[in-house]
């Protein structure tokens, strides 16, 4: 299936400076449909930067990042968006005062209509559409967490941290992404918790087919479960690109990340 | 079906209690039966407060709005021809009620989409002013109102610059400065009257004089008051109509989503700027069609109609209904209206007083008096 | 005796507060004592209401007013820009009025309105009589500053036509806003042009700023001020920077008055805590005319327009007075004022007049 | 234009702009410990100078004038009534509104500037009329030409300059300061670190209050006339100052200050037309120069990270 | 146990608003020794530091650091007890560099020089924190800002250190790295009170267990008796 080989995703030379540190230096990636790429390495090596540059959030200074074959580089987050790359934060963002449904839906923004016209006059169709929208949006919470789908129309706010990751999760993956960026999301679980998190995105992604995800972990043993292949960054370079079991026994990544045994 | 009778009971009788209220608070002029009938409303609410009841109502409220909402008209109406023929009376209550329409616009732009405007009597005021200007002219009067509304718009194109590009207290100079110096300009620039202040000729609708007595027979006859009450009570139902939808739509979500976290909502595809604009904007419109109503209304302005404490007096508005509360913003609007004007006696002593009683109020009630609820997209629809 | 209901108007808030509750308090005052007196046919009721200066509160508040049926006549009005707001709205509802301290002269002579009265004079007659007085000591040369209200502009506006008639020469003036507080950019460009005289056509609190940063900045010209600065607390402002300041106030001084001496003694036997200042006593006499017409014709807004409208040489404390076909008192007569040992004193009686001591600049 | 007009405008525009910046200076100080504006300052200090003005009349009625005593008095009346009254104002008015939206504490510390403005209208003893405040400094002047500078000018610009640099050494150099930037962005980290939060929010609010009735007095000092609205226009001005200028930076404020006055002194200068438009003019500019720096002129280091 | 009890729990209650967080929570933490706390996310672990600290305080129960109450004193004042925190989320002040920060951890140290060696310590220990003295801790990567956090705790030199969840968000290495500090931390006598999910690696440092459970104490004992228990177990190991 010559399909599955197409190229999502390519990092070419990528590079972010902050003054005197480079976040990221010269990094080269690429991903292909479907795939699901860890992106690993030590505090500080550029990983979420990555994302921030990837996304719009953060300029680049150098190189270029390649999406669907378009050139997305120094795009503006929405058009990021627009392409279909989602993501989540390594520090939650949720509307802590709006509902989880109110949440779930700013994920869903590319499909709605926003049109004055029709959000003030056109009352009936506008229902349907939010009616639409809550059903695809309770089907997508069902998966992580069925109780959570009853409680739609209570604040964010008031939900524990693992909540929180998945709604932000489903917030992310509402909007149909053909990329997902997760930083860090198994941050502050158990390992318990981690593992039904990792099912849950594994069951996603079959099904909307075609989506590849970019995971960013310090949880090996998600790492090791869930990705195809795995990137490690030091310092913002590649140091290493395979499996998880290649990476794992490399030396360089040893030293600088995992630490041997 | 027992509880939903309840509750429209509960409202009906609400609605007539509230009515009541009102027009007994306005019609007393004795300072000490004004201050025990604050007070005693004071207790009844704090009563209810601790008794529980006011879940238990807002609850009721919630469940069946439309009556909510037409019960409040119609006690609006009651209040309204209980005075048909007293002047004053009926111009506080119109100026409530254009106070409701210029605030709800404040409450678009800093109670939804989080921009924060400290000029709101400006934009009021190019309303009036455009009213003055366009006065003689012959204009038909609802395109006045609806220019003065296009004017404040326009005017505050220039301020969107600025505004787009700063946040919280950068952008309330912005606004805080450009009141100060449309003010000071009206002042010192004497084509629209200086610090004078022009007169306004009134209403004229379809050949229907606003300025005249409406004599219904010899011996009724009601204020010309009424017609600008009547004309402002239209306007706040289709403000207050606008609102909501606007809340309970897309577009109130993506206000929301900017107000709170912008680089998230950059991150999901929102567009920052096309929000800001259209809120900032929009508010400032219904601004400005209150002014220009207001203007015909009282027949005179001056620049210092607009001064900043004119502005604040709007924003605490806001601020003490609640944040995006429309409720809760007509609810303030006449707490802030009337309780000064009704102090008048106390002379000198009134905005101490005033002063005095807005501080405990924000105090005690952080969130404003009725603060903003969920979304519920669909009244009644939860799933 | 039935009740019957008379208003007030003036500024009881912000800067011009003091002239305001004087005038207030004179009001009251008449209203007292026609209730204290036995052969009065009502019991008279006042109603006191705040324009803060400000044209729109005025407005607000004359609607408030004039929409009360049960009020039969007003005493209102300290601050032009307000009065020329509320003038329509009285006449809209035939409210018959009389202006106690307002000198803009349109307030009378730009309408034709009926129910509109003033007992106090024009800023006209007070410009001419300085321009007058002012070029007589021998002065040349002017700079002028003014607020930018109707008030200051008309001031500039007569002062200006009269002394230039008079010879004068004008180097330069400047309108202010009324609440500025730092002069010295304007004041540093009058001293650079080094006049004879500093004319301030404007309002107390402006005034004593003014005349404060005159001496911070070094400039020695003389300063003469309008009606609207001929208030103790324009001297108390200034302290000893008051001494020879000249002002023009219409009307006879009080203690020369017929009825001066009574009115400040009733004042202060009154007990009222604040002074009269410079336009009490027509606020005195205004309402004193009200009640005498309400006596006589009954309590009619109507009646009492036409009653008003026919006043001729009607006694009061502060001469007779006689409506123009304006409802404008004509007898007024001007009477220049300097400051002099922290006291506002008439010209003829003070130690200018008579040499011992020289206005600055002669 | 000539020299010694050129240096009188000058002196003018430093003074005025010395007196904005010590407003500013305030503003920066609350914003910089619990972000919150006050917007009672400007009324604070007019109170503050009131008090120093009842301190001066009070001396006189004890049979103290010696100038310099009167002047010390004044001041260490002004200043610590003042310093008391912000403590006061954070305890009970800002404190308790730390959870709620930042904006009611802005409507609320207005609403309590109305009150102060008020009650000083209404319950000092005339207090609705402008009073005589003293010139306790020498008043002997030079004048170079149409150039007059005058020894008190001068003395109350070297104060104000050192108030400010104090300020700045206290918020920067000093131990007291560093707790204060902590507890303005993670309070309850800083009481984790040992700071006494509260004492800390109230120290700050004493002492941009302080600031302020400094800044009253001189006010009152070189106008020589104070009265019960003052304060307003100087609470507004000082506040955009600050915010030109960048908020929690106090060279931000001075900057700010001294801008706002060059502005308006420029505008009553150099405008062609009236120089009523000086304000319009220097309001404008305040716009447009915070649309051009959107964080203020000395833009503090941003530190948003996703 | 034999040791005296740095910091004694007793019979806490504690909640937020309504419900109840922790309930009847008693616990002790040997003085010298490294005690650990471990429980699922939610479990109200936080909340003990919280109302330790008195940030939460408990509704009622008893807090001894040495014998003394801690019950209503302020928060500054339990620090100057001799208790220092390392929060949760790091929590480092964003708008100040890094060696601001460690300064601050000091800040009821009132000796220049002794605050000077102890920076010097924490640089030795984290020689990544040198390289960036001057930088923002707001714009430092998880990690590092984790460098940071520790670092401050440590400046205080207290009796006792509580460290909420250290290795939350760090790489393996630097986890590994983690608790190795926290041994050393412990060897120069200071009482640690571990809060952490990584069960393994904090079982392997520390003395004693505590876990808690919807806010109750489900069990305690040595760390040995604790990795042997049964239903921790399955609760807690993969
Ligand atoms: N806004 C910023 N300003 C300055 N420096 C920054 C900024 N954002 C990131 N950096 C620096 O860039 C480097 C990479 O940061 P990044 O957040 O990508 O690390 P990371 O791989 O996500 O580490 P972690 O796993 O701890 O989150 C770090 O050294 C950080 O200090
Ligand atoms: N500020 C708060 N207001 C209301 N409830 C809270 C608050 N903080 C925590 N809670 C609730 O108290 C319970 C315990 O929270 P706590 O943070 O102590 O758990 P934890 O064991 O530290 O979890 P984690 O491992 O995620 O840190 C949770 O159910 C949480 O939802
Ligand atoms: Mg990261
Ligand atoms: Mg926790």
């Amino acid at each position: 299936m010559e399909q599955q080989q197409e190229t999502v995703l390519a990092f070419k030379g990528l590079t972010r400076r902050f003054g005197g540190v480079v976040a990221l230096n010269e990094f080269d990636m690429e991903l292909t449909n479907g795939q699901i790429v860890g992106l690993i390495g030590p505090n500080g090596s550029g990983k979420t930067t990555s994302f921030n540059v990837l996304t719009g959030i953060y300029e680049a200074n150098g190189g270029s990042i390649e999406f669907l074959g378009q050139d997305i580089t120094s795009w503006p987050a929405q058009k990021v968006y627009e392409a279909g790359v989602a993501r989540t934060f390594q520090r939650s963002r949720l509307c802590l005062e709006l509902s989880i449904f109110d949440n779930i839906m700013i994920g869903a923004h590319k499909r709605l209509n926003h049109g004055f016209m029709f959000n003030v006059f056109k009352r009936k169709a506008l229902q349907q559409q939010i009616k639409e929208n809550y059903e695809e949006a309770r089907k997508l919470l069902t998966i992580f967490d069925p109780e959570l789908a009853d409680k739609m129309f209570e604040p964010v706010g008031s939900l524990r941290m693992i909540d929180r990751r998945r709604i932000e999760i489903c917030r992310a993956l509402i909007s149909h992404p053909r990329l997902l960026l997760l930083d860090e999301p198994s941050a502050g679980m158990t390992h318990e918790e981690t593992r039904e998190l990792m099912d849950d995105i594994l069951e996603v992604r079959e099904m909307i087919d075609g989506l590849s995800i970019i995971l960013v972990e310090h949880e090996m043993g998600m790492i090791e479960r869930v990705t195809d292949k795995c990137i490690v960054l030091n310092f913002g370079q590649k140091i290493c690109e395979g499996a998880y079991r290649e990476v794992a026994s490399n030396k360089l990544v040893q030293e600088a990340y995992l630490g041997g045994e | 079906m027992t509880q939903s009778l309840k509750d429209k009971l509960i409202i009906l009788l609400l609605a007539a209690l509230g009515a009541a209220f009102l027009v007994t608070f306005i019609a007393i002029e004795e300072q000490a039966e004004i201050f025990a009938l604050l007070v005693f409303a004071g207790v009844l609410i704090i009563a209810s407060a601790k008794l529980g009841l006011t879940d238990k109502i807002s609850q009721s409220l919630s469940r069946n709005e439309r009556l909510l909402n037409l019960s409040v008209i119609a006690a609006m109406l009651v209040v309204i021809f209980w005075f048909h023929e007293d002047h004053f009376p009926l111009l506080m209550i119109a100026t409530v009620l254009l106070y409701v329409v210029a605030c709800c616009g404040l409450n678009m732009q800093f109670g939804y989409t989080g921009v924060v405007n400290f000029a709101g009597a400006a934009f009021f005021g190019v309303g009036c002013y455009t009213a003055a200007v366009l006065g003689g002219t012959g204009t038909p009067l609802l395109l006045v109102i609806a220019l003065g509304g296009v004017m404040a718009a326009i005017i505050g194109s220039i301020l969107i610059i600025p505004v787009l590009r700063t946040r919280g207290h950068y952008a309330a100079v912005v606004t805080i400065a450009f009141g100060l110096l449309f003010r000071t300009f009206l002042e010192v620039n004497d084509t629209l009257g200086g610090p004078q202040g022009l007169p306004v000729s009134g209403m004229n609708l379809f050949g229907w004089d606003f300025n005249s007595n409406i004599q219904i027979t010899e011996n009724i006859e009601f204020s010309f008051y009424m017609n600008y009450v009547i004309l402002a009570l239209i306007m706040v139902i289709l403000t207050f109509i606008l609102m909501r939808r606007i809340e309970r739509s897309w577009i109130g979500l993506n206000f929301d989503a900017v107000r709170l976290d912008e680089t998230a909502a950059a991150c999901y595809g929102i567009n920052i700027k096309r929000w800001k604009i259209l809120s900032f904007t929009l508010g400032n419109f219904l601004a400005g069609t209150a002014g220009a109503l207001f203007a015909m209304m009282l027949g005179f302005i001056a620049p210092s109609n607009f001064a900043f404490s004119d502005s604040l007096i709007l924003v605490s508005i806001v601020l003490l209904g609640g944040m995006g509360s429309i409720w809760g913003t007509i609810l303030a609007a006449g707490l802030v209206v009337l309780l000064p004007e009704k102090l008048q006696v106390i002379q000198e002593y009134r905005f101490l007083l005033y002063a005095v009683v807005m501080i405990l109020i924000l105090l005690f009630r952080p969130q404003g008096v009725l603060p903003r609820n969920l979304r519920s997209y669909i009244p009644g629809w939860r799933g | 005796k039935d009740t019957v209901k008379v208003a007030f108007i003036g500024p009881l808030t912000g800067g011009v507060s003091a002239v305001g509750v004087g005038g207030r308090n004179s009001a009251e005052l008449a209203v007292q004592l026609r209730n204290a007196d036995p052969n009065a046919k009502y019991e008279y009721e006042l109603v006191t209401q705040d324009s803060e200066c400000k044209p729109n509160v005025g407005v607000q508040i004359a609607t408030k007013i004039a929409a009360d049926r049960s009020i039969i006549g007003l005493v209102g009005h300290y601050c032009s820009a307000v009065a020329m707001g509320a003038v329509d709205i009285y006449h809209r509802f035939n409210l018959p009025m009389s202006v106690w301290g307002a000198v803009l002269p349109e307030i009378t002579y730009a309408n034709d309105y009926k129910e509109i009265h003033r007992v106090n004079g024009t800023m006209i007659n007070q410009n001419e009589v300085a321009a007058k007085f002012m070029t007589d000591q021998g002065y040349k040369t002017w700079v002028i500053i003014h607020d930018t209200t109707d008030y200051g502009k008309g001031h500039n506006k007569y002062f200006s036509e009269y002394l230039t008639a008079n010879g004068g020469e004008i180097l330069a003036d400047f309108g202010v806003p009324a609440d500025q507080q730092d002069f010295t950019a304007e004041l540093t460009k009058a001293k650079q042009l080094n006049p004879d005289v500093i004319y301030f056509g404007g309002l107390t609190p402006l005034g004593v700023r003014i005349r404060a940063q005159m001496d911070k900045l070094g400039i020695e010209s003389q300063f003469q001020g309008v009606s609207g600065i001929k208030s103790d607390s324009f001297i108390d402002g200034t302290g000893e920077l008051a001494e020879g300041v000249v002002s023009f106030l219409e009307g006879a001084p009080l203690e020369k008055l017929p009825g001066g001496q009574y009115f400040s003694e009733k004042y202060k036997a009154a007990g009222f805590t604040e002074s009269e200042e410079a336009y009490g006593p027509f606020a005195f006499s205004a309402m004193n005319l009200i009640l005498d017409g309400i006596e006589e014709v009954g309590p009619n807004r109507k009646a009492l327009t036409e009653y008003l409208g026919n006043i001729q040489d009607h006694d009061s404390v502060v001469g007779k007075i006689s409506f123009d076909d304006h409802g404008q008192n004509t007898v007024a007569a001007i009477t220049p004022y300097v400051i002099q040992d922290g006291k506002w004193v008439v010209w003829e009686d003070s130690e200018y007049a008579d040499g011992t001591r020289k206005l600055s600049g002669l | 234009m000539d020299m010694g007009l050129l240096g009188q405008f000058i002196v003018n525009g430093m003074m005025l702009g010395m007196m904005y910046a010590l407003v500013a200076v305030g503003f920066t100080l609350f914003f910089g410990v619990l972000d919150v504006i006050k917007f009672s300052h400007g009324d604070v200090l007019m109170v503050g100078t009131f008090a120093g003005f009842s301190t001066y009349l009070g001396l006189g009625a004890i049979g103290i004038d010696n100038a310099f005593v009167q002047l010390i008095g004044v001041l260490v009346v002004a200043i610590g009534s003042m310093a008391i009254l912000g403590a006061i104002i954070a305890r009970y008015l800002v404190l308790p509104l730390k959870s709620a939206p930042p904006l009611n504490t802005l409507l609320v510390t207005l609403m309590l500037g109305t009150v102060l403005r008020e009650a000083i209208r209404l319950f000092y003893p005339d207090g609705s009329n402008p009073k005589r405040f003293p010139s306790l400094l020498p008043t002997d002047s030079w004048t170079i030409g149409s150039f007059n500078l005058r020894a008190d000018s001068v003395i109350l610009l070297v104060g104000g300059l050192l108030v400010i640099v104090g300020v700045h050494v206290l918020i920067n150099r000093t131990r007291l300061g560093m707790a204060i930037r902590a507890v303005a962005q993670d309070e309850e980290t800083a009481k984790c670190m040992g700071i006494n939060f509260k004492m800390i929010v109230l120290l700050t609010f004493g002492l941009g209050s302080a600031v302020a009735a400094f800044a009253g007095v001189m006010n009152g000092l070189y106008y020589n006339e104070i009265n019960f609205g003052m304060g307003l226009l100087l609470g507004v001005i000082g506040f955009s100052a600050a915010i030109i200028g960048g908020l929690g930076n106090i060279y931000g404020a001075i900057l700010g200050g001294f801008i706002f006055a060059a502005l308006q002194t420029l505008g009553a200068v150099a405008l062609p037309f009236a120089s009523a438009y000086k304000d319009v003019f220097a309001f404008a500019v305040v716009i447009a120069l915070i649309a051009w720096r959107p964080t203020g002129l000395i833009a503090e280091k941003t530190s948003e990270r996703v | 146990m034999a040791t005296a009890s740095a910091l004694e729990l007793k019979n806490i209650y504690a909640a937020y608003d309504s419900a109840d967080v922790l309930e009847d929570v008693s616990l002790s933490v040997p003085a010298g020794k490294i005690t650990c706390l471990l429980g699922s996310n939610g479990a109200g672990k936080s909340t003990i530091i919280r109302s330790i600290l008195g940030l939460t305080p408990p509704r009622s129960g008893d807090i001894l650091v040495d014998g003394e109450s801690l019950i209503g004193l302020p928060t500054h004042k339990v620090i100057s007890a001799g208790i220092a925190c390392i929060p949760e989320g790091r929590k480092v002040f964003p708008k100040m560099t890094v060696v601001e920060n460690l300064r601050l951890g000091a800040f009821q140290e009132s000796s220049e020089s002794v605050i000077r060696d102890r920076i010097d310590q924490v640089f030795e220990i984290f020689p990544r924190l040198k390289e960036r003295k001057g930088q923002l801790a707001g714009t430092m990567s998880g990690g590092e800002q984790a460098m940071v956090s520790i670092g401050r705790g440590l400046m205080a030199a207290p009796k006792v250190l509580l460290i909420d969840e250290p290795s939350l968000g760090l790489s393996p290495l630097f986890v590994k790295e983690n608790f190795n500090i926290i041994r050393r931390i412990n060897e120069q006598g200071i009482t640690v009170f571990l809060v952490e999910q990584n069960v393994h690696q904090t079982l392997a440092i520390a003395h004693y267990g505590y876990v808690l459970s919807q806010g109750h104490v489900v069990a305690q004992g040595t760390a040995k008796e604790l990795s042997e228990n049964a239903e921790v177990h399955e609760a807690y190991f993969g």
